[in-house]
């Protein structure tokens, strides 16, 4: 039954398989292909262009066979060759700001910054939108491994998770499945993976019904001397294939080329599945083992298996090397021993890596492998010319330039053109909705915001997460940003918060993307962190409808100008295009995660409000901005005007300032004001810390714009008495505005003159909600 | 002379590490063991740390027991040496029938993590003899199957021997039978419980630190027993 | 009372980490002899009123839109008779 | 080669909430008339040579010792005919 083959000894003839295997005649080779030009292939199926198919044949200046197509195909896909993007994602290094602690940027596996002390961390968000909608569980599970592989392919180990998640409309039939599926396979596969979970989102919209997005990142550590980059240098060395074997999973496309053009489709299916099961006990082996090669200095260069599986992995370690590569296909150890070379090149079966390795430290690797039981197999070596070329029964069946696959796709300029509707759109003020005209309505609207799905507490969801596995965990689910911390001795750690805002997006792409940004760098800020550079994952519809190119390229540009001012590098990210359900895009939706360093974690700066006497000041200017805010959304279902405002400059000297006083022991809680504005904090901070407030409206402004605008560029911080003067005297000398709001007190929320919510009932409302929907 | 406690690593242990610091922090000498080891390398008392061992697959804790190491472990375990098996570690020790009953996908089929407040009914045991009876304790509980289960004459029988080491408090985070979070051996030498102690050692990442007692107990034990 | 027997298995194509898990302890138990091991999960429906041709058709849907993810899983489903087959624990 | 199932159920008088979760939803999806669930573990085993006695009783040890815990689990061993019982997916 198992006839699985596993030989580490390289070009041992194959041994016979089940069925047998296709006669030479019928093998596509490059010989074959050279010899019956007119032989028609299935280019479109695979979903490349005419004009696609027509480069590869001007490329290979013949056909391609079967093989190379899988290969073209799957690498030219939207996904793996970013055709719609590229032209665009340019300016994220040509506005790059300065940074000295960029140590890799964009265009290996993940970015790498200098944390100082010699350490050096990578991060990334990535997406797996559309696998978690077919099979939530098992797409969500499969998402936190792939973007695990890609921290560890830098030599890093993973230290923690995040994934921020979009749903559909809270009481759809539908939305219950992906909710509990998505989040039982995140926890399944990072909790299974010793992974804490230390921080996400969860956004409901009835936009994301049939594309719900899961975002899912990771974040690494290594010494600077360990980073490892993608590379196949050195002639002779030897190409090890490790991990899971391969099977069937998610080569939907190559199996058309396999059935129908090139063997017979006798006894196979006409279809594989296109989803992959994730087995995070194999990818947990890969850590470990993958991390004991690094520390004794093994692996010239390393890459994950992802999407494009071996097509990828191959193309890219040989193009960014100096040699070539060849690879016997026949060596490849396999779950399925019915797979044809297309298959088993596209295959996306999850937990592989592969590594370049020098021939006298391969015996030495492949006994690492043996301790931690993983399957290592010898498929090939670097060569000293400059081609891939893959042999399948001794025959050649991929000759090609490998730069030409990996990173010479297409790129596409797609037309864009502001949206007819968006002028309307930004016409329907929020400003011009009903409002609560008394502190009775007041009251009842703030319970109505913090019960709302939205606003309402996660902890249903991430409870189901661990977030305390290794021991490094500082802050986590409920505060601004989590915290790990790297170095024991010294107390050195880092933040990470992800945020994206895909309303104030829909309203305006540009200042979305940049909302989405200062949002995740005033997270950061707020726990005592100093943002250090960022990631990103764009989620949005296809880039074929103009409407929702212009979203895109707005966004983009949004986020390098905001980048570059803010000085925070993009390290590197994700693009997610065609999340629509017909002609209905999902809100453009670009999720920026800020990476931030703190060189020391004891001085971290928790949300709680946990110490009755305490005063509470309010950092920034609070404007009359409702457009896209969750008050409108809550209360009157409403989405259009203009979101709030940005002003980058005004969220560095926030950042400035809350770091400052985290350092200087002023303040003993902060809480960044976001989304249902500074009412929403002042629950979360009080529940947190278990004491209520009590609020009075400052002069000049009113209560109910006090309570629910979102203006940007705020925080509101616990100032200890003893601290008042210092910490006034320090925002007045840098020119923040603050404003002294109220103070802990009592077991209740209360705004003076308007009404009192004791903590209880606020708790309920706050956290019975997600439990009620989907508990 | 320091005590040596050792911390077995399975394939798909995940809380080795953290068990690790909990005996340094304590002033004990930590000692990792493998899971392939026959040799305990001369350690006094030996934990089975939380985590997914072999992924979990089949069930909890069914595939380790089988381990070299696992073999060695039991008879030193039947021969006095304090072992604590934590979480994952618990199940093991049920699997390999030196704690009696098993534990079960929680009632609520959640992975549950949280602060859990525990009493300690048993202080005696070579993991709780620097507790008092009685005393309540808030420490990290993380599991997807914690359900402690047995028949009703075992139960019966823990009671009346006080080998109910743990009980749940402010509520039962998984149907465990009697709220139990945690039991011992007769002998109060191998003592298992749901709950992670060993991330409640530092104020700075744990909800208290009232976990430490755990690893400063079995250095109390040791040190009485060479006295002994 | 009728019991109706739902297995749901993962389709061969699909990676079952649960029955590798199993399969490769087996020689370190000392079990030889077996090549392969897939695990996957039974259902026993306690059904109310008769088993006929329309209950039937119901827990055939049932089994496919819930108890099965037919993207990844088959399912079988049958009429379980009283006497057992072979040994029982 | 053969196929030898052995089911490993919960023993009737321990919680089973997993059967339990699945029963909960069945009125949410519309399905009436079944008075319990109970989920169990399938495992289906290729057997290399023949399924003699002496392989049975092998096999009733393996699921005694591993596939099973007694101390919870009943189980149920048996060779599986080639013919599939009732409907199928
Ligand atoms: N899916 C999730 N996974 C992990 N943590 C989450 C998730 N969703 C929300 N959180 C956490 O819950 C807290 C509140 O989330 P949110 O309200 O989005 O924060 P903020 O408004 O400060 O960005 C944060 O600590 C966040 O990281
Ligand atoms: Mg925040």
């Amino acid at each position: 039954m198992s006839s699985d083959i596993h030989s580490s000894a390289p070009r041992t003839p194959a041994p016979p398989q089940t069925p047998a295997p296709p006669q030479a005649s019928r093998l596509d080779t490059t010989e074959h292909a050279a010899a019956t030009p007119d032989t028609e292939l299935p280019w479109a199926e695979l979903g490349l262009k005419e004009d696609e198919y027509a480069r590869v044949r001007e490329i290979l200046g013949r056909r391609p066979t079967g093989a190379e197509l899988a290969m073209y195909s799957v690498m030219w896909s939207e996904h793996c060759s970013y055709k719609s993007s590229k032209a665009h994602l340019r300016q994220f290094g040509e506005k790059a700001p300065h940074s000295d602690a960029l140590l890799v940027g964009i265009g290996e596996n993940a970015g790498v910054v200098d944390i100082g002390q010699g350490y050096a961390v990578t991060f990334k968000v990535e997406s797996h939108n559309h696998p978690s909608y077919v099979e939530p569980y098992q797409g969500a599970a499969t998402g936190v491994g792939g973007i695990v592989r890609d921290i560890i392919a830098m030599g890093a180990r993973p230290v923690a998770v995040v994934d921020p998640l979009r749903f559909g409309a809270p009481e759809h039939p539908d939305t219950r499945r992906v909710v509990s599926g998505v989040v039982a396979g995140i926890g399944g596969y990072g909790n299974c993976l010793g992974l804490p979970n230390i921080g996400g989102e969860v956004v409901f919209d009835s936009c994301y019904q049939g594309n719900p997005l899961v975002n899912a990142g990771a974040i690494g550590v290594m010494r600077h001397e360990d980073i490892h980059l993608a590379k196949a240098a050195g002639t002779g060395n030897k190409v090890i294939l490790y991990g899971a074997r391969t099977g069937g999973d998610g080569i939907g496309g190559a199996s058309i080329l396999a059935s129908e053009t090139f063997e017979d489709s006798s006894g196979k299916p006409a279809k594989r599945p296109a989803v992959q099961v994730g087995d995070p006990f194999q990818e947990k082996l890969l850590i470990e083992c993958t991390l004991e090669a690094f520390a004794e200095r093994l692996v010239v260069g390393i890459q994950d298996l992802g999407a494009a599986g071996l097509s990828c992995a191959t193309s890219e370690l040989a193009s960014n090397g100096s040699g070539g590569m060849r690879v016997e296909l026949d060596d490849v150890p396999l779950r399925d021993s019915t797979l044809s070379p297309e298959e088993i090149l596209m295959s996306e079966s999850q937990e592989r890596m592969c590594a370049v390795v020098e021939p006298s430290k391969v015996e030495r690797f492949l006994a690492i492998c043996e301790k931690w039981d993983v399957t290592a197999t010898v498929v090939g070596e670097v060569t000293d010319g400059d081609r891939l070329e893959i042999y399948w029964h001794g025959e050649k069946i991929v000759d090609v330039d490998p730069r030409t696959v990996a990173h010479e796709g297409p790129v596409y300029q797609r037309p864009y053109a502001r949206p007819s509707w968006q002028d309307a759109l930004q016409a329907d003020d929020a400003g011009k909705l009903p409002r609560p005209v008394d502190g009775k309505e007041l009251r009842e609207q703030v319970l109505r915001l913090v019960a709302s799905p939205n606003q309402a507490d996660k902890s249903w969801i991430t409870s189901q997460y661990d977030h305390l596995v290794q021991g490094n965990t500082v802050l986590a689910q409920r505060e601004d940003a989590g915290m790990i911390r790297v170095d024991e001795e010294t107390n050195l750690g880092v933040a990470l918060a992800t945020d994206g805002n895909g309303r104030y997006a829909k309203l305006d792409p540009y200042t979305g993307a940049q909302l989405a940004l200062s949002e995740a760098y005033r997270n950061v800020a707020a726990t005592g962190a100093e943002p250090l550079a960022i990631t990103d994952c764009l989620n949005f519809g296809s880039p074929e409808d103009p409407d929702v190119m212009w979203q895109f390229v707005e966004a983009i540009r949004g986020l390098a100008d905001g980048c570059r001012q803010l000085g925070t590098p993009v390290t590197g990210g994700n693009v997610s295009l065609y999340n629509q359900t017909g002609e209905t895009a999902v809100h453009p939706t670009p999720v920026v995660g800020v990476l931030g360093v703190i060189d020391d974690v004891t001085r971290r700066t928790p949300i709680a409000f946990a110490q009755e006497g305490q005063l509470l000041y309010l950092l920034g200017d609070t404007r009359e901005e409702l457009g896209g805010s969750a008050w409108s959304q809550v209360v009157h279902d409403h989405l259009g005007g203009m979101p709030p405002a940005v002003d980058l400059e005004r969220e560095r000297l926030l950042g400035e300032i809350l770091v400052s006083a985290s350092r200087d022991g002023m303040i003993d809680a902060a809480h960044d004001l976001s989304d249902g504005g500074l009412v929403q904090a002042v629950v979360e901070s009080c529940l947190k810390g278990g004491k209520g407030a009590r609020l009075v409206v400052p002069d000049g402004i009113d209560p109910f714009v006090l309570l629910f605008s979102e203006s940007q560029g705020r925080a509101v911080v616990a100032v200890p008495r003893s601290e008042e003067v210092r910490f006034n005297d320090m925002c007045g000398a840098r020119g923040l505005p603050v404003t002294r709001i109220g103070v802990v007190d009592g077991e209740e929320v209360e705004l003076q003159g308007q009404f009192s919510i004791p903590l209880s009932e606020l708790r309920t409302a706050h956290r019975e909600t997600i439990p009620a929907l989907f508990g | 002379m320091t005590a040596r406690i050792g911390v077995v690593t399975f394939p798909g242990s995940l809380d080795d590490k953290d068990a690790l610091r909990a005996v340094r922090i304590a002033g004990a000498e930590p000692v990792s063991l493998w899971h392939r080891d026959t040799s305990l390398h001369q350690v006094d008392a030996i934990v089975l740390p939380g985590g997914f061992s072999y992924g979990d697959y089949l069930r909890c804790g069914a595939i380790a027991r089988f381990s070299p190491v696992m073999q060695t472990i039991l008879e030193q375990a039947r021969a006095g040496m304090p072992v604590l098996g934590i979480c994952n570690g618990f199940q093991v020790l049920c699997e390999s029938h030196l704690l009696p009953g098993a534990l079960t996908r929680n009632d609520h089929m959640h992975f549950v993590c949280r602060d859990q407040k525990l009493r300690v009914e048993n202080a005696d045991t070579a993991w709780t003899v620097d507790y008092s009876a009685g005393q309540e304790i808030t420490v990290p509980l993380k599991n997807g199957e914690g359900g402690y289960v047995a028949d009703e004459r075992t139960l019966d029988e823990l009671e009346a021997e006080g080998r109910v080491v743990f009980r749940y408090l402010d509520g039962n985070p998984n149907g465990s039978r009697r709220d139990i979070a945690g039991i011992t051996n007769a002998a109060g030498n191998v003592v298992g419980l749901m709950p992670h102690p060993e991330h409640a050692v530092e104020s700075l990442t744990g909800p208290t630190t009232e976990g430490l007692g755990f690893f400063t107990s079995a250095i109390t034990t040791l040190k009485k027993m060479v006295h002994a | 009372m009728a019991r109706v027997v739902v297995d749901v298995m993962l389709k061969p194509e699909i990676l079952d980490p649960q029955g590798q898990a199993v399969q490769r302890a087996l020689p370190r138990l000392g079990f030889e002899g077996i090549a392969d091991v897939r695990q996957g999960k039974r259902f026993e429906l306690e059904v109310e009123g008769p088993v006929d041709d329309a209950a039937l058709a119901r827990i055939n849907e049932l089994a496919e839109t819930f108890l099965a993810n037919t993207v990844i899983e088959d399912f079988t489903v049958r009429v379980e008779e009283l006497e057992e087959e072979t040994a029982t624990a």
